[in-house]
């Protein structure tokens, strides 16, 4: 439906140079994103995976206007994103979250009803309430969606409180939604259930999607383009199939080879803590864990590593002076 | 092309956070950036007492010469004065005076620690609190002490073994205590173990005959007289102590530490004696601390009940007439010790927890 | 003490079946049968606590010997003037609990003074309790300059030595009239709310569903009144019902150090009149402890009910009983 | 009696907290100048048989035809307590002393601004001139004269605190002055008339008076005074304690706001209109059953009062016979009625016919007096036989004396220590103070009552040099107050006196059943001694006793402690 | 060669307010020294009751059956000094969030020395110099030996359990889910030094997890648990990759192979929700999400049968699908 009117090649949801900094203890600054140029078109699903403090939950609030960048602007159908109060409501009717933890997403208060319906209600949409909400509850998978609608949440399994979660997304007919972790906190058995409602809504509504992630395994699972991200920057940004098989920023590099039956070959376990927002090394970010300056496979470039700044990756490639001069 | 020529920009150099645990030198320079975060601790913390304090400074004053008005008819005893003589203590006060004077005063007086003189007699009030604090401190530090000391040790077990018959019996008598209103405690106390039985002195604080002139007489002369109000005192302090400490215990007994300590073969007192106690004291201190104006709250009443010679009973003494110079100094003692107590628990209690010695 | 969120109790799970198979109720109906269902689930872990049902029953008891005082007793008794009884009297059958020395019942002395303080206590929990959640909203959701400078009123009130603060009020004031009194415990109670109310309003506005809220588009006033209000009610409760027992308790002492209406009957004022006439040297016991222990028993059944609703409403301190 | 053969009498008190310094020339409060009596042998005493002025350091006096002369002749036997013999000229240095000195003169304004000049032509004779005759000069106001030798050297005798060790002229001597707490009085060996039977004299403080009855029930002190009427029962039920219930001089009353207004009129306050008739006031009189206020609220303890001065004080009271009001609902409606206030509103409440307004009332009472609390309840219910509405008010004293100076009253409680002297104490009632200058809260101003009769009899009884003369004028001026009522004197309430039954001989002012305590000589104390002369008792077991229950304190602990770890012990399995 | 752990038919059933609930319902098992065994399950099916029980840490009032024999000692029925003398020195646990099994106020290099002292009896210092070393073992350097738990990141806190458990040679480590919490980088440093320290040592290693790739990676046998019952038990790949229990192959299906063509864009998981131990359904507690389920599943209750030595499984189809096997 709303594919007709977007033109395919122009980006749904995209930002330029984004950038959050938030004030940390101390005095020091936090710079969660730093520098992010995004593309997420029409129907496509998005992973945006890296390691814990990395900037992803950060990264997609903002696109989500539920953070003002300090920097950089978010666009949503090629317009700039407006943080006015009226402007971010009708954002929010079309952009929709879905959290990693279903139970603390939801007012243990409330019932499924009044979860689903609350959306609803915030945008002054009365009409035809409880069709609404029955439609969006077994679009997501909960039929029939009368038995669940008095229904409180800790009454459901984790698997159907994610399920709530998403039909209250679902019920303002969005065309993105933004997923965080979104089966980080569940059963592995029901994991694949909820990823396979994901992509079935991409398929049946031609929804688009971001979804934040550590697991590589779920990236592999459902989306179609993979943002890696490393430190506030993305570092390596491309087709699923193409960056996990054949990643070629170190630090991709290093994630995947420590899967199971890993595609790469022998595990590069870096060392060392995930690193610190608030400490950015200068030159290349990864620089002081990198595996490929430690093995020397980097000399070549050693002093750029450490030196020179990469520009912010702003297409599907990669951010390495490594790859930048192919050797 | 943006990107490009920031990519010039300078960045600050890497800090040693990506590759942390190889350099002894690291401890140090934590340990640098504990410490000073510590002061900058001190400093806020020191900075909201400091505010609390001049609230305090400016609340007694409001209270006492804005609110309460003019205290002539205290100063004049039984027998009526003439308008002059009215007129010459009112200026002799400084009540002639107008309010902004008053005022300025007023804060000229706490710079020179000079606080005025008692409406009822000539003395410096100062001298008075002096005179009156030690049989306070006696009195608060022994009821502190007995009631601290008890209080945490049974709150510890009964939180220990919460839902046994002891715990419920601990809690019962500790939730009646506190429920007790303190005076008619006293009241009872003194009809029954004074008039009836006759095993204490019913009040004051030396017999009215006078002892002998030795130290230890004197000594247990005090202490004889300290036992009945001591113990009135403590009373309510023993619930509170024994409530927090248990809550603290309770809090802290869900912590899987706590089951390592008894993987590891600890026995079951040992775990509460080396693992659960200590750290549950920690809270303690704080939520003691917090409650520590309390201790003044019962002082007057338990020394109104006993005549205790402390600053209670001079406080109440003072409300009767009311002497509003000695009100105020005693208001401005009591709740300027309070914020000190709280300011102090505050560093302490960062000093030994762990925990929290680093805010982030 | 810190406090979690307070699920609500647990249902039966025929609830959902039920519920969904009798489809046409109306959706207020239905809130309201859940409203029902989860007040009953609270009484029934409620009535597990065994302390918990004492006070309520010894409160209870207290509320309704005070509703019905006027249909077993008189007030004129309590008029020096018109009272029944001889010169302190020990108790009787005619007095069960004796009399006063101008000849008032004491048993009717106690009766109608608990109208006095529960209605001081109540008064003055219930201000403080409105105004401390008010303070502590305003101040965990604004942030900034003004939640700096109610927090630090709000320490500053805490820490404050209360009954000493209320006592030079008092004093100031000059009259120890029902509203000073209440007024001056009011003023010291509020606080600790404030601090409870912020500390839980902060905790709520962390949690993932405010988040969510908040991505649907909701505005200030719907988070605060759809999420954060409910949330916060039950231990508001609980606090307000700890802070009438220590309201009373005020009262009580406020009384006895001689700051309370002397022609009133509230408890604390017996005790001073008692005080006043000697009574405990004359041995009037009867005169000296019922009041007493009916402060005891009133705050303390305050007391057990706050604590209980608390443990209750905080799972960390149900796990077992 | 004590320790070391050492015989101490040891009095409760409650009220020694008031004060805080013990200035012999600047007694504010009663219990002040109760102790400095004892100290200090003042020139002439209040005779112990009938408050007759009687000979104390002045053996005797006389004055001049017109009252203006006064010469005393100083007893020769007496002396300091440190042996230096009381000359005049430590009386005119005294008096010099006061009437220089801004502060001290404050308080003696009757006797000393009569003077105008001392002499001591020789040790023994001190001749007193004044401007007008002044009866004052028969007692001069029990004033204490200082040693010069020592008192010569303080430089600011207005902020002397009473220091141990310092000559005295009376009975005792300082020993220690601790203030708000207990003040040791040593008997003055040196006494130059018979030294007491004992040798200390402890005034110890108690915050209420049920803690110091307690204390006497525990046999801590051996006197107390100011007993309530059930303290009084519950002591006599005590062993070994003995009460003396005597009528004394102070009194309650009511007081009427009768119209405050400035000299030239203007008005101050807001007291009730209606109350400046008199007929309002005498009507609310008729109805105050004070027999059975004696009988309801003292327990029969108090006789009904007339004017402000008490029956012990046969020369100057004045004893109303067939005047009497009586008490009649009645007579006071009548009253009423025939003043015009025949108009009632819907409540029954009689309309003041001038200003419209209904006659209801504000009574003031003191919020820490029960007593007041409780007569007001009578008060409301028997006025409201005549149609007057009372709307009682509970204050603090010093907020309740605030309004009452501010005329913000209509109806307010009293309390007064009769004289001995009426001269000062009347002067409370004339239109001078009734009649503030300036429309401001002045301070003590009394019922702002004035009454051009009664301020002629005042001038005249002040200037009385004669002492019969001067009681007939003073029974005349209460005769004025009584019909007038601008207060009514509610009763006078006996002293209730407790004194441990190894004591006896404790000497009463006056001597036929008065009060021990509180007295303006030194009589109470100074008389007493124990019971079968000089034998000391050992006085109570308390400490031992006291010993064996710490002792039994500890070892309830100690064996609680044993058992909980022994259970503790016992259940250590079930627990890991 | 006596087993290290020797389990058999274990129940263990809780007495919570909600009435009993059957956490552990009858489970064997045998560990040699030395030997690697992954536990695997989802949540509330009884793993970390199971790993408790052990060494008897279960609280007071829950019900224990069978037997547990730790290095031949049955742990059930010895007293408590014996007890107390076992713990920790034949079986010592990581438990499951590193962040709250470290005492916070207290050194770590204490917390490290402290079963040595009580153990072997040694002098605090001698002990903490042990301590030390046993850091440097799971690389954690010497200068943090003086540190608070909270200035150590998560990793490293979980390397200081693995210091400690270490701390008195036992022969039996438990690790509850000791890298879950952890960020994956950090979880692949840990469990491979844990790895490598076991099989250093030749301890025997019980790890539980409920991510079945992880447990592949590290252990050489795998038990997978369902509703407090062994359904699986058997050489970690060949569990992982041809699962003989419906549920077991659920579990191994959700966590994907990167780079497996097969699992691109195909999710798999299991429908239904997990059981709830207080109200388990009759037969074989699987049935209601099993999608291969025969009606014979609704009515019986399935034992372990062998698929083959070493290998077995709770399912009723066990023996066909051997014979297809075949
Ligand atoms: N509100 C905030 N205030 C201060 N710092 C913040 C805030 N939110 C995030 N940060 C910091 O920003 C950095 C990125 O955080 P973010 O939550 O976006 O990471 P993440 O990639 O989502 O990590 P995870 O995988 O753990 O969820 C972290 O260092 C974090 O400490
Ligand atoms: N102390 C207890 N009292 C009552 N029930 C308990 C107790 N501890 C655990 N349970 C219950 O026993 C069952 C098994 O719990 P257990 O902790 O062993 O599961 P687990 O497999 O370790 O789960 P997870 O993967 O979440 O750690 C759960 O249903 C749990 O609710
Ligand atoms: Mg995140
Ligand atoms: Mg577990």
């Amino acid at each position: 439906m709303t594919q007709a009117v977007v033109p395919v090649t122009e980006p749904l949801l995209s930002c330029r140079d984004l950038g959050v900094r938030f004030r940390a203890p101390g005095g020091r600054t936090a710079r969660a994103v730093d520098g992010v140029n995004l593309e997420l078109r029409p129907g496509e699903i998005l992973a945006l995976a890296g390691e814990s403090g990395c900037g992803k939950t950060t990264l997609a609030r903002t696109l989500l206007g539920l953070e003002r960048p300090t920097a950089g602007e978010v666009f949503f159908r090629g317009r700039p994103l407006g943080y006015r109060g009226k402007d971010l409501k009708a954002y929010r009717r079309e952009a929709q979250l879905v959290l990693q933890d279903p139970t603390g997403a939801l007012n243990p208060r409330h019932t499924v009803y009044e979860a689903v319906a609350e959306g609803l209600r915030i945008h002054g949409l009365h009409h035809d309430e409880r069709e609404r909400v029955a439609d969006a509850l077994s679009r997501a998978g909960l039929r029939p969606a009368e038995k669940f609608f008095m229904a409180y949440p800790h009454e459901l399994s984790g698997g159907q409180r994610q399920r709530v979660v998403i039909a209250g997304a679902l019920v303002l007919d969005p065309t993105v939604i933004i997923a965080d972790e979104p089966v980080a906190s569940l059963d592995a058995s029901v994991r694949g259930e909820i990823l396979a409602l994901l992509l079935r809504l991409r398929d049946e509504l031609g929804l688009s999607a971001v979804v934040v992630t550590h697991d590589l395994g779920l990236a592999w699972n459902i989306a179609d383009r993979i943002a890696v991200m490393y430190l506030g920057r993305i570092v390596e940004y491309g087709d699923v199939d193409e960056v996990l098989t054949r990643p070629r920023h170190p630090y991709t590099r290093a994630l995947v080879s420590i899967l199971p039956d890993s595609p790469v070959g022998e595990p590069q376990i870096l060392t060392g803590e995930p690193p610190d927002a608030t400490q950015v090394p200068g030159g290349c970010r990864f620089h002081p864990r990198c595996p490929a300056l430690r093995d020397g496979s980097a000399a070549a470039v050693a002093d750029d590593c450490r030196r020179t700044r990469l520009p912010v990756l702003g297409e599907p490639g990669v951010a390495c002076h490594l790859r930048a001069r192919p050797a | 092309m943006a990107d490009i020529s920031r990519t010039g920009v300078a960045e600050p150099s890497a800090a040693p956070g990506g590759t942390p645990q190889s350099d002894p030198a690291q401890a140090a320079v934590l340990r640098r950036a504990y410490r000073g975060e510590f002061l900058r601790f001190v400093a806020v913390k020191f900075s909201g007492a400091l505010v609390s304090l001049v609230m305090v400074v400016l609340t007694s004053f409001f209270i006492f010469r804005v609110l309460a008005g003019d205290p002539v008819d205290a100063v004049v005893g039984d027998t009526p004065a003439t308008p002059e003589q009215v007129a010459a203590i009112r200026e002799r006060l400084g009540l002639d005076e107008p309010m902004g004077v008053q005022f300025w005063e007023y804060l000229r007086s706490l710079f020179t620690m000079d606080w005025g003189t008692s409406y009822v007699s000539d003395k410096k009030v100062t001298t008075l609190l002096w005179e009156r604090l030690p049989a306070t401190v006696l009195l608060t530090a022994t009821a502190m002490i007995l009631a601290a000391a008890f209080g945490t040790w049974v709150g510890a077990r009964s939180g220990w073994r919460r839902g046994s018959t002891g715990e419920k019996v601990q809690v019962g008598v500790s939730l009646t205590l506190w429920s007790t209103p303190t005076f008619w405690l006293g009241m009872i106390a003194i009809v029954a173990f004074s008039v009836k039985l006759g095993w204490f002195p019913v009040n004051g604080m030396h017999s009215t005959r006078g002892v002998g002139d030795g130290f230890w007489d004197e000594f247990f002369d005090v202490a004889h007289h300290l036992v009945l109000p001591a113990l009135t005192m403590a009373a309510v302090l023993y619930a509170q102590y024994v409530l927090i400490m248990r809550t603290s215990i309770l809090e802290e007994r869900g912590n899987d530490y706590l089951t390592v300590a008894r993987a590891k073969g600890l026995r079951d007192d040992h775990v509460r004696r080396l693992h659960a106690v200590p750290n549950a004291l920690l809270p303690t201190i704080t939520l003691a601390a917090a409650e520590f104006g309390t201790i003044f709250n019962g002082s007057v009443l338990t020394e109104t009940v006993f005549s205790w010679p402390g600053l209670g009973l001079t406080f109440y003494q003072a409300i009767k007439i009311p002497d509003i110079p000695l009100l105020q100094l005693l208001f401005v003692f009591f709740a300027g010790t309070t914020v000190l107590v709280n300011f102090l628990a505050e560093i302490f209690y960062r000093f030994l927890d762990p925990r929290v010695r680093r805010s982030a | 003490m810190s406090t979690t969120e307070s699920p609500p109790p647990p249902v039966p799970a025929d609830v959902i079946k039920s519920s969904g198979s009798e489809r046409p109720q109306s959706a207020r109906a239905i809130v309201w049968f859940r409203r029902r269902a989860a007040f009953g689930a609270f009484c029934r872990s409620y009535a597990k606590h065994t302390s918990g049902v004492i006070g309520l029953v010894v409160l209870l008891a207290i509320i309704l010997a005070t509703v019905l005082a006027p249909l077993y007793t008189d007030r004129a008794d309590l008029n020096a003037a018109t009272a029944p009884g001889g010169r302190m009297e020990s108790p009787s059958g005619e007095f069960w609990l004796g009399t006063d020395r101008t000849g008032r019942p004491i048993l009717t002395m106690i009766v109608w003074g608990a109208r006095v303080s529960l209605q001081i206590g109540l008064t003055a929990a219930v201000i403080a309790v409105a105004f401390g959640t008010v303070v502590g909203m305003v101040a965990a959701h604004y942030g900034g300059w003004l939640s700096w400078l109610l927090m630090r009123v709000t320490d500053w009130f805490i820490v404050l030595p209360a009954f000493i603060l209320s006592i030079a009020l008092v004093v100031a004031l000059g009259s120890a009239s029902k509203w000073v009194i209440i007024t001056a415990i009011a003023l010291n109670s509020w606080a600790t709310t404030a601090r409870l109310v912020r500390a839980q309003t902060l905790s709520i506005e962390g949690r993932p569903y405010l988040e969510r809220t908040r991505a649907l588009g909701a505005g200030d006033w719907h988070q605060m009144t759809r999420h954060v209000l409910p949330n916060l009610m039950p231990l508001v409760l609980a606090s307000a019902t700890l802070r009438v027992s220590a309201a009373i308790l005020s009262e009580a002492s406020l009384a006895f150090i001689g700051l309370g209406d002397p022609r009133s009957f509230s408890w604390g004022i017996i005790l001073a009149r008692a005080q006043a006439e000697g009574a405990v040297s004359y041995g009037a016991w009867w005169y000296v402890l019922p009041p007493g222990l009916a402060i005891l028993a009133l705050v303390l059944s305050f007391t057990l009910i706050g604590r209980t609703m608390e443990s209750v409403l905080n799972p960390r301190l149900r796990d077992d009983r | 009696q004590d320790d070391g053969g050492k015989k101490v009498l040891v009095v409760g008190k409650v009220g020694l907290n008031d004060f805080e310094d013990l200035n012999p020339l600047d007694s504010g409060w009663v219990i002040q100048g109760e102790i400095n009596n004892l100290m200090y042998e003042p020139m002439m005493t209040w005779g112990q048989k009938d408050y007759a002025p009687a000979p104390g350091i002045v053996e005797k006096w006389e004055f001049s035809p017109d009252g203006k002369t006064w010469t005393y002749h100083f007893d020769p036997k007496a002396k300091w307590s440190d042996g230096k013999p009381i000359t005049s000229k430590d009386a005119k240095f005294t008096l010099d002393l006061i009437k220089g000195n801004e502060v001290l003169a404050g308080s003696e304004t009757s006797l000393v601004d009569p003077i105008t000049s001392v002499e001591a032509p020789d040790e023994h004779t001190l001749v007193v001139t004044l401007d007008k005759p002044s009866g004052i000069m028969n007692h001069m106001n029990n004033f204490h004269i200082m040693p010069e030798h020592v008192w010569s050297k303080i430089a600011k005798p207005e902020e002397y605190q009473g220091e141990p060790g310092q000559p005295t002229s009376g009975p005792f001597t300082l020993k220690e002055f601790r203030p708000k707490e207990r003040v040791v009085l040593e008997a003055n060996k040196n006494y130059w008339r018979k030294p007491v039977a004992y040798d200390e004299l402890v005034f110890q403080n108690y915050e209420t008076a049920e803690a110091a009855v307690q204390a006497m029930q525990a046999g801590e002190i051996d006197f107390l005074d100011s007993l309530n009427p059930e303290q009084a029962t519950a002591l006599e039920k005590t062993k070994g304690i003995k009460i003396n219930r005597a009528p004394s001089r102070h009194l309650d009353m009511l007081e009427f706001n009768t119209g405050a207004q400035t000299r030239s009129g203007e008005k101050l306050g807001d007291g009730h209109p209606a109350l400046e008739d008199p007929a309002v006031r005498q009507a609310i009189h008729h109805v105050i059953d004070k027999d059975q206020l004696i009988e309801r609220i003292l327990d029969g303890n108090g006789t009904p009062g007339v004017g402000l001065v008490a029956p012990i004080f046969p020369n100057y009271y004045w004893d109303p016979g067939a005047d009497k009001v009586e008490v009649s609902a009645e007579a006071g409606n009548k009253l009423l009625d025939d003043a015009g206030y025949t108009q009632k509103n819907g409540d029954g409440i009689r309309i003041d016919p001038r200003s419209k307004r209904p006659l209801s009332f504000r009574l003031l009472y003191h919020s820490d007096r029960p007593a007041y609390a409780d007569v007001v309840d009578f008060l409301v219910t028997w006025v409201k036989e005549l149609g007057i509405e009372l709307k009682p008010e509970s204050k603090e004293s010093d907020p309740l004396n605030k309004d009452g100076d501010a005329g913000k009253f209509d109806i307010t409680f009293g309390a007064w220590n009769f004289g001995p002297d009426p001269g000062e104490d009347y002067e409370y009632y004339t239109c001078d103070r009734g009649r503030p200058e300036k429309a401001e809260p002045t301070g003590l101003t009394m019922a702002f009552w004035c009454n051009e009769d009664f301020d002629t009899l005042q001038a005249a009884e002040v200037a009385e040099p004669d002492v019969t003369k001067r009681g007939q004028i003073v029974k005349d001026m209460q005769k004025i107050e009584y019909d007038q009522a601008p207060q009514i004197v509610l009763w006078y309430d006996y002293a209730l006196e407790a004194y441990s039954g190894k004591w006896t001989g404790f000497g009463t002012l006056p001597s036929s059943g008065g009060a021990i305590a509180r007295q303006q000589s030194y009589y109470g104390y100074a008389q007493a001694h124990l019971v079968g002369g000089d034998e000391g008792d050992g006085g109570d077991s308390g400490s031992s006793t006291g010993v064996i229950a710490g002792a039994a304190v500890a070892g309830v602990v100690v064996i609680g402690g044993i058992v909980f770890f022994v259970q503790r012990r016992r259940t250590v399995g079930e627990r890991e | 060669m006596t087993p290290v752990l020797d389990i058999d038919d274990l129940r263990i059933t809780y007495h919570g307010s909600r009435g009993p609930i059957p956490a552990v319902r009858g489970v064997s098992l045998t560990l040699d020294p030395g030997e690697t065994l992954g536990l695997a399950g989802e949540s509330g099916c009884g793993k970390s009751t199971l790993a408790a029980a052990v060494l008897r840490l279960l609280p007071p009032g829950t019900e224990v059956t069978g037997r547990i024999l730790l290095d031949g000692e049955d742990v059930l029925t010895m007293g408590w000094g014996r007890l107390r003398a076992v713990r920790w020195a034949r079986a010592s646990i990581v438990f499951q969030g590193a962040m709250h099994s470290l005492n916070p106020v207290q050194r770590i290099v204490r917390q490290i020395a402290e079963p040595i002292v009580l153990h072997e009896g040694v002098e605090r210092a001698a002990a903490e110099d042990r301590a030390v070393e046993l850091m440097a073992a799971v690389g954690l350097p010497a200068w943090r030996a003086k540190s608070y738990p909270h200035e150590l990141s998560g990793g490293q806190r979980q390397r200081v359990m693995i210091a400690m458990a270490l701390a008195c040679s036992p022969d039996l480590i438990i690790a509850d889910e000791a890298t879950t919490a952890l960020d994956v980088m950090i979880q692949a440093q840990v469990l491979r030094l844990l790895k490598s320290l076991v099989a250093e040592r030749s301890i025997a290693l019980v790890m539980i997890s409920h991510d079945l790739s992880v447990l592949t990676d590290t252990c050489e046998r795998l038990a997978v648990m369902y509703a407090g019952r062994l359904v699986e038990y058997g050489p970690a790949h060949e569990v992982f990759t041809t699962a003989r229990h419906p549920y077991s192959e659920g579990l191994a299906g959700a966590f994907p192979t990167v780079g497996d063509t097969a699992a691109r864009r195909r999710p798999r998981g299991l429908p239904g929700d997990p059981p709830d131990p207080a109200a388990l359904p009759g037969g074989c507690p699987f049935h209601p999400r099993c999608p291969v389920a025969l009606d014979a599943c609704a009515t019986t209750d399935v034992t372990l049968l062998d698929v083959r030595p070493g290998w077995r499984a709770a399912c009723l189809r066990v023996p066909a699908t051997k014979e297809a096997d075949v």
